[in-house]
């Protein structure tokens, strides 16, 4: 059924972004008003399409598609939303509302140019998701690169430029590599839209599928940073501001493993992956992965680097559970990637608002922030409890039915290790807390007058709107956790596309 | 004139190493700009007129200039 | 001993390269495929000769929408990080002789620039060519006559201005388009005479226009940061 | 045959005894914590639900869910001790319930969705590895003395008390009565003799309840592995019995030790001076922890002593009895009877006023229950419908207790009542010292005892070394990390030939 | 045949620049060269001996060169384009703190 409106989650945010450098012209207090009015706008157009299609999702039919310049679509881009894509459009937009609110008083220098590339990543976002076109996919990707890169570089100082170095030799050879897999695809079968794409996969010649399969693997998996392509990860994430390294950490790795998911679902067929078997091979790569996050994330010294391997971690342990191909793999899976979403970002959030106490990011200046502030200190506490793996929060529902899809097919390896790295992210996250309420009196003096960290509003008022950003994604994981069934809708739809890609193809190309 | 290709072909790879092999970034940037003028010759002979100006603008025009910029601005604060 | 296996490895993957990308089939699997629909209606649909711009601009204009975005975003990443409060010093010019030959040449390149923008949809080139050559004439200033030369007839607030109103341009034709024929980006189809003259492929020329300022504006803001001598302190 | 003790008998009565030793004990935290009590008593009502839940629900996830909720609240009452406690406490309960979660989902998945009877011993082993640190099992049980001999005795009541038994009363649900499972059994006569032993050794008084605890947690264990309808009759009504006594003697040592001030037993009896009624609910306490006729300990060790297969195990089952003698004999020579320079403990009992808070509302009702449950066993048929039909034989105790006192009496007479020297280390402090010296070689600086050390200098550092040393191993250099991506390459390219 | 030689040479090339040479700006020159391999590889296989796919006004011939690829390529050369200029600021910016541009002193980028 065709709707404008999954366009306009794509379109409203580059509008924002075109018009901010013009009203930045004029004058530059009516910036933060839009800024506020395109994020209320996009979570409100998210909202349209859950109230209004629920009939849809319930019956089972849930599909809006948009042909961009009236092309039918074999021949022109069109843009697809399944339910799949509903729940990561839907996160994104939530979790990127508060971010933007969070932001408001959090950025010194260069507000304007921040707030800029920040819409541009969340159309891309949108974008990259809701795109039903290989090329097109391709240059969202490059789009999320190029306009990540910079807020990375955000803070001007030697270690943020190093780390921006390094993530666009990443990003760019990743991109690249993703070109080459594209322009194959087309070679081979003729046509960029997935699902002819899909449809004709199977007939290319045996060694050519591997070809295409092995170029976009090392493409993506640069992209997801598992192990052996992490090392840009915990650096970019580290060094970037923390609303940001929320976006990255929490948001954007998200992005990318859906963008795996329907390459390799949906566009090439799970089938192929395992008649090459290189579907285990991926499953103990990405288990290794998520080992060596956990244990990286164990000797961190610097807090937001300690977040980013562990992201790191649980992203591998996501990747795991999905190339299972089981049931049950999927839905612990989906329902990790929003668990995760909501606590990561909560996390960085709050440890951006604590930093503000320490002189730096290491873990001995971290010492007596759980004076300083005891609501936002709470609140990371709850979210580390559920990062762990708590029961009131979601993180225990998560992690128990990954657990449980491991051991459906006897997979004791994946369940050890995701064992495991609870159990180190306990060592972790309880080191920081110790850390946080040791007896250290901070004077004023030598609190870090870190320039971007310098809130514009009155301490007060930012104070208390961060709280309530922090409390509401702690509310979301204990709302979420006591009913996960929530969520049952939309993932048991999701889980019956990515078994059967087929109707995927027939409703795109049949109807 | 299907020599010419080849020529072109032998060029390229000859320049590509050339850039890579000298220490001196300037001489290298050079024989990037002579690769990307080989290459715009080379997708004329492919019939691929628009990509022969892309590159011939963006290869050889752009790329040198903001790699000379960047180079003059570490020279410079080096000096 | 570690250059002897990295030479090894290379060697080695040179080969698989070799074999993984010589099989590619000489036809496409699909009859119909995409190149022979757009060789085959490119002309009557969009009415453009060109038919890489016809499907730049046209077919597939929601790339060129996320392509000019990419310019736009590297193009405000490069400004963030280089910029700096100071006053900038205009960097020196060059010898007289290079100053006044330009001075006869840049009319032309502009001409030359704005042709290759207009007449994207007839001869090879388009919005993102003719954009970077109108950005040459930007960089002559800045090299050729100084960066306070630059700045004064082309000041950054102007480039600026070119800049989103360009982006701005592609989108509300884009918007035109669903008042029109009801699709984000539909071919403005009214405005079409008979293909081959100037105004003929509907919104193509349009929006190349709109991205021609766009790059062009956008790459002078770059090179304009970029050659930029000011003293490093911090913001 | 007798019959089995239906479910939802057996959640009844455990619940039943849950809450009561939980109300005692808030009765105590409200008299002795001073300050935001009612955080605690608050905390005390969430852990009340939680292991209602635990024992209650037949689905895993509720079952697991409670159990972690339980785990949170139990670390988080250390908090009114100290900080770092609750940190150790938190590590090594979530380490216990990470297994346990791995145990219970290969048991899901073996077809056993509900809390129930499990038939396969292997998967029964499973679950029984996956409670053994929740309760202290033989293999996973250092840290009950390394925890209690910091903590406060009001802790200690509910962690000994109540939590370490959830494990027991879920192994009761699921292992069949009559087949019993052998390496529980076998689990409890080792924790059953090395408790006593090492009770036996101890000074510090928190540390030799622990032990004991220990000890009395083997014999539930003998109860349910042992296979017959006596020992699983004979494992509940101990983990009532034991619940009961050993949270009211926990209240009334703390009690004891906050007034003077020492752990150390050798020094207690020259501090304290013990109001009459104190004197008759220690000795009450501790006699029916041993088993003495007349008090409820003695019957559920007889019904697990009836329990017992073969002559060998019953010689063991007495060695053990025997050594609970020893200990608790010991404890009260040293606590009362030994009064070196000071005048005999009957000339000091001089006041006879009894404690209002503690004695009235703690300690009487439970000597009251004791003594029920030691004459009339049968008050629980309701729950418990075969007790009517064993024969306690009340009479033949009597000599039986006798003996013991006697024999016991006999050796630490000999033994000069074991006075030992007051140990540095815990024996694994020990063990880790051996495993310091053998691994970096360094000089071994002298560890003064105390759980911090334990957990922060040879765990938790140990750990971040070895993380640190792969770190660097792998982040060596920009290039080699770059360098990933050609090898990578290389091996996907060329993977039809390798696979 | 040919063209995917030259396609391996110049990609090794590059990437070999990227990972084993020690100054920043030679290594985003490998990065170029590297996509400049690529969209070499992309039009020479595309070339299928036709004509340029533009209507010349003269003729309408039928037969073109698959216009497709020839439009990817040019969105890749820009967006290469793009990366390139913005991997240069930041080695500028770098060189503002660090004033040396070998990856080998700047022990930042191995963390």
């Amino acid at each position: 059924m065709i709707s404008i409106s999954i366009l306009l989650l794509i379109i409203i945010p580059l509008v924002v972004a075109f018009l901010i450098p013009l009203l930045d012209l004029y004058n530059k207090l009516l910036r933060r008003y839009l800024v506020i009015i395109g994020g209320v706008i996009e979570i409100s157009i998210s909202i349209y399409i859950i109230i209004s299609y629920f009939s849809d999702l319930k019956a089972g039919k849930f599909f809006l598609t948009y042909y961009l310049g009236g092309w039918g679509p074999p021949f022109g881009i069109n843009l697809v939303m399944d339910s799949v894509s509903l729940i990561f459009s839907s996160l994104i937009s939530f979790a990127l509302f508060f971010i933007i609110i969070y932001s408001i008083g959090f950025i010194g220098h260069h507000e304007g140019k921040y707030y800029v590339l920040f819409f541009l990543i969340l159309g891309a976002m949108q974008g990259a998701i809701l795109t039903g076109d290989m090329f097109n996919l391709y240059v969202f990707i490059e789009l999320l690169t190029v306009t990540s890169a910079p807020l990375v570089a955000f803070k001007r100082n030697k270690h943020a430029t190093e780390a921006a170095i390094k993530y666009m030799f990443y990003g760019v050879i990743g991109g690249l590599f993703f070109f080459v897999g594209v322009i194959l695809l087309y070679f081979n079968i003729g046509s960029l839209n997935m699902a002819q794409l899909a449809q004709h996969f199977a007939e290319i010649e045996n060694n050519m599928q591997l070809t295409i399969i092995s170029i976009f693997l090392i493409g993506l998996l640069i992209k997801i940073g598992i192990f052996p392509f992490h090392f840009w990860l915990p650096k970019a994430h580290s060094a970037c501001p923390s609303s940001l390294s929320a976006l990255l950490s929490g948001v954007l790795l998200k992005v990318y493993l859906y963008i795996f998911i329907r390459l390799f679902w949906i566009v090439i067929g799970f089938e192929f992956l395992l008649e090459f078997n290189i579907a285990s091979f991926l499953v103990y790569l990405a288990l290794v992965s998520s080992l060596f996050g956990h244990v990286f994330a164990l000797q961190a010294s610097d807090i937001k680097r300690m977040l980013a391997f562990s992201s790191i971690g649980h992203i591998g342990m996501i990747l795991a559970v999905f190339l299972l191909n089981t049931e049950t793999g999927f839905y612990g899976g989906l329902l990790h990637i929003i668990s995760h979403l909501l606590m990561k970002t909560g996390l960085f959030l709050s440890t951006g608002y604590l930093l503000q106490y320490t002189k730096s990011n290491h873990i001995d200046d971290f010492a007596g922030v759980g004076h300083q502030n005891k609501g936002i200190f709470v609140g990371f506490i709850l979210l580390t409890l559920s990062m762990i793996g708590m029961p009131p929060f979601i993180g225990f529902f998560s992690k128990w039915y990954i657990i449980m899809a491991f051991l459906k097919i006897q997979h004791h390896f994946g369940a050890i290790v995701v064992v495991l790295g609870s159990l180190s992210a306990v060592f972790y996250y309880l080191r920081f807390i110790a850390k946080g309420y040791e007896k250290i009196k901070l004077s004023a003096s030598d609190l870090k007058n870190e320039i971007y960290n310098r809130p514009i509003l009155s301490v007060f008022y930012r104070e208390k709107l961060v709280t309530t950003v922090i409390y509401i994604f702690v509310g979301m994981i204990i709302l979420t956790g006591f009913s996960f069934r929530l969520f049952e809708l939309p993932l048991q739809e999701g889980i019956k596309e990515l078994i059967n890609p087929q109707n995927y193809i027939n409703l795109i190309l049949g109807g | 004139m299907i020599y010419l290709e080849y020529l072109l072909l032998l060029f390229l790879i000859i320049a590509a190493v050339m850039a890579v092999y000298f220490e001196d970034e300037v001489i290298s940037i050079i024989f990037l700009s002579v690769v990307s003028v080989i290459l715009t010759t080379l997708y004329l002979l492919y019939q691929a007129a628009d990509v022969a100006l892309a590159e011939a603008v963006i290869g050889a025009g752009l790329n040198t200039a903001i790699y000379m910029s960047a180079i003059s601005q570490i020279r410079e604060k080096s000096k | 001993m570690k250059k002897f296996l990295v030479g090894l490895l290379f060697i080695g993957l040179a080969f698989l390269l070799l074999i993984n990308f010589a099989e590619l089939p000489e036809e496409k699997l699909i009859t119909f495929s995409l190149s022979d629909y757009y060789i085959g209606f490119g002309l009557e649909q969009t009415g453009a000769l060109n038919l890489v711009t016809a499907i730049l601009y046209d077919y597939r204009g929601f790339d060129s929408l996320g392509e000019s975005t990419v310019i736009f975003a590297a193009v405000s990443g490069i400004v963030l990080i280089l910029s700096r409060k100071m006053l900038p010093v205009s960097s020196h010019g060059l010898s007289f002789i290079v100053k006044r030959t330009l001075g006869i040449l840049t009319p032309f390149i502009a001409l030359f620039s704005l042709y290759v923008i207009t007449h994207g949809h007839l001869t090879p080139g388009g919005g993102f060519q003719g954009g970077v050559i109108l950005a040459a004439i930007s960089i002559i200033f800045s090299i050729v006559y100084g960066s306070a030369f630059d700045y004064k007839r082309y000041s950054p607030e102007l480039k600026t201005t070119f800049e989103t109103g360009g982006a701005l341009v592609f989108i509300i034709i884009g918007g035109l388009g669903i008042l029109f024929d009801g699709f984000f980006l539909d071919n403005l189809d009214f405005l079409t005479h008979s293909p081959g003259t100037l105004i003929s492929a509907g919104s193509i020329p349009l929006i190349n226009i709109g991205i021609g300022f766009k790059v062009g504006a956008g790459l002078a803001i770059v090179f304009y940061s970029m050659i930029q001598k000011t003293f490093g302190e911090e913001f | 045959m007798l019959p089995a003790v239906t479910d939802n008998n057996l959640v009844q009565i455990m619940i039943i005894t849950g809450i009561l030793v939980t109300l005692l004990t808030i009765i105590y935290a409200w008299k002795k914590l001073k300050k935001n009590k009612i955080y605690f008593v608050m905390l005390t009502i969430i852990y009340l639900v939680s292991f209602i839940i635990v024992i209650g629900t037949d689905k895993w996830i509720v079952f697991l869910g409670g159990w972690e909720f339980v785990t949170l609240t139990t670390s988080l009452m250390f908090a009114w001790d100290d900080w770092k406690l609750v940190k150790q406490y938190f590590l090594i309960q979530f380490a216990g319930s990470s297994i346990l979660l791995y145990a219970v989902l290969v048991i899901i998945n073996n077809g056993y969705a509900e809390v129930g009877i499990i038939n396969s011993t292997f998967l029964q082993n499973i679950l029984i590895v996956g409670l053994a640190t929740k309760s202290a099992l033989f293999g996973f049980h250092f840290w009950l003395p390394a925890i209690y001999a910091n903590s406060s005795g009001l802790v200690n009541a509910i962690s000994s008390g109540w939590v370490v038994k959830l494990g027991y009363i879920i192994l009761l649900k699921v292992i069949i009565p009559e087949q019993g499972n052998a390496l529980l059994f076998y689990a409890g006569i080792l924790m059953l003799i090395y408790g006593g032993v090492k009770a036996l050794l101890e000074v510090k008084l928190k540390v030799l309840m622990a032990y004991s605890t220990l000890s009395q947690l083997g014999l539930i264990a003998i109860g349910i592995g042992s296979g017959t309808v006596y020992g699983y009759y004979g494992a509940v009504l101990h983990i009532i019995i034991h619940a009961l006594t050993k949270t009211g003697f926990f209240i009334n040592l703390d009690d004891i030790i906050n007034k003077s001030g020492t752990q150390n037993i050798y020094e207690l009896a020259a501090r304290f001076n013990y109001s009459l009624f104190k004197i008759i609910t220690i000795f009450g306490f501790s006699f029916s922890l041993s088993g003495v006729v007349f008090l409820a300990g003695f019957n559920s060790k007889y019904l697990i002593k009836n329990s017992l297969p073969g002559p060998l195990l019953l010689i063991i089952f007495y060695l053990g009895g025997l050594l609970t003698f020893l200990y608790t004999l010991r404890l009260l020579y040293w606590l009362f009877i030994f009064q070196g320079k000071q005048k005999a403990f009957l000339l000091r009992l001089n006041n006879y006023k009894i404690n209002f808070s503690i004695d009235l509302f703690i300690n009487i009702p439970i000597l009251l229950i004791i003594l029920l449950l030691g004459n009339y066993p049968d008050l629980l048929n309701y729950w418990l419908p075969a007790l009517d039909s064993f024969s306690f034989p009340l009479g033949s105790g009597i000599g039986e207790t006798i003996l013991y006192l006697l024999v016991a009496y006999l050796i630490l007479e000999k033994l000069n009542w074991v006075r030992t020297k007051e140990k540095e280390y815990l024996e694994i402090d020990v063990l880790f010292n051996k495993i310091e010296v053998l691994l970096n070689k360094i000089g071994k600086a002298s560890l003064k005892f105390d759980t911090e050390k334990i957990v922060e200098h040879y765990f938790l550092r140990g750990i971040y070394k070895l993380s640190g040393k792969t770190h660097d191993f792998i982040y060596r250099s920009f290039s080699d990390q770059l360098s990933w991506i050609p090898l990578f390459l290389a091996l996907l390219l060329a993977w039809r030939y390798l696979v | 045949m040919l063209h995917h030689l030259v396609f391996t040479v110049l990609f090794l090339l590059g990437l070999y620049t990227v990972i084993y040479k020690n100054n920043l700006i030679k290594m985003v020159i490998g990065l170029n060269i590297m996509e400049i391999a690529v969209f070499f590889w992309v039009i020479a296989v595309s070339d299928t001996g036709k004509s340029v796919p533009i209507y010349h006004l003269n003729k309408f011939a039928a037969s073109f060169n698959d216009p497709v690829p020839q439009a990817l390529t040019l969105t890749g050369i820009i967006i290469g384009a793009s990366t390139t200029a913005l991997l240069l600021t930041f080695i500028i910016e770098l060189n503002k703190f660090a004033d040396t541009i070998d990856s080998n002193k700047l022990e930042g980028l191995n963390e």
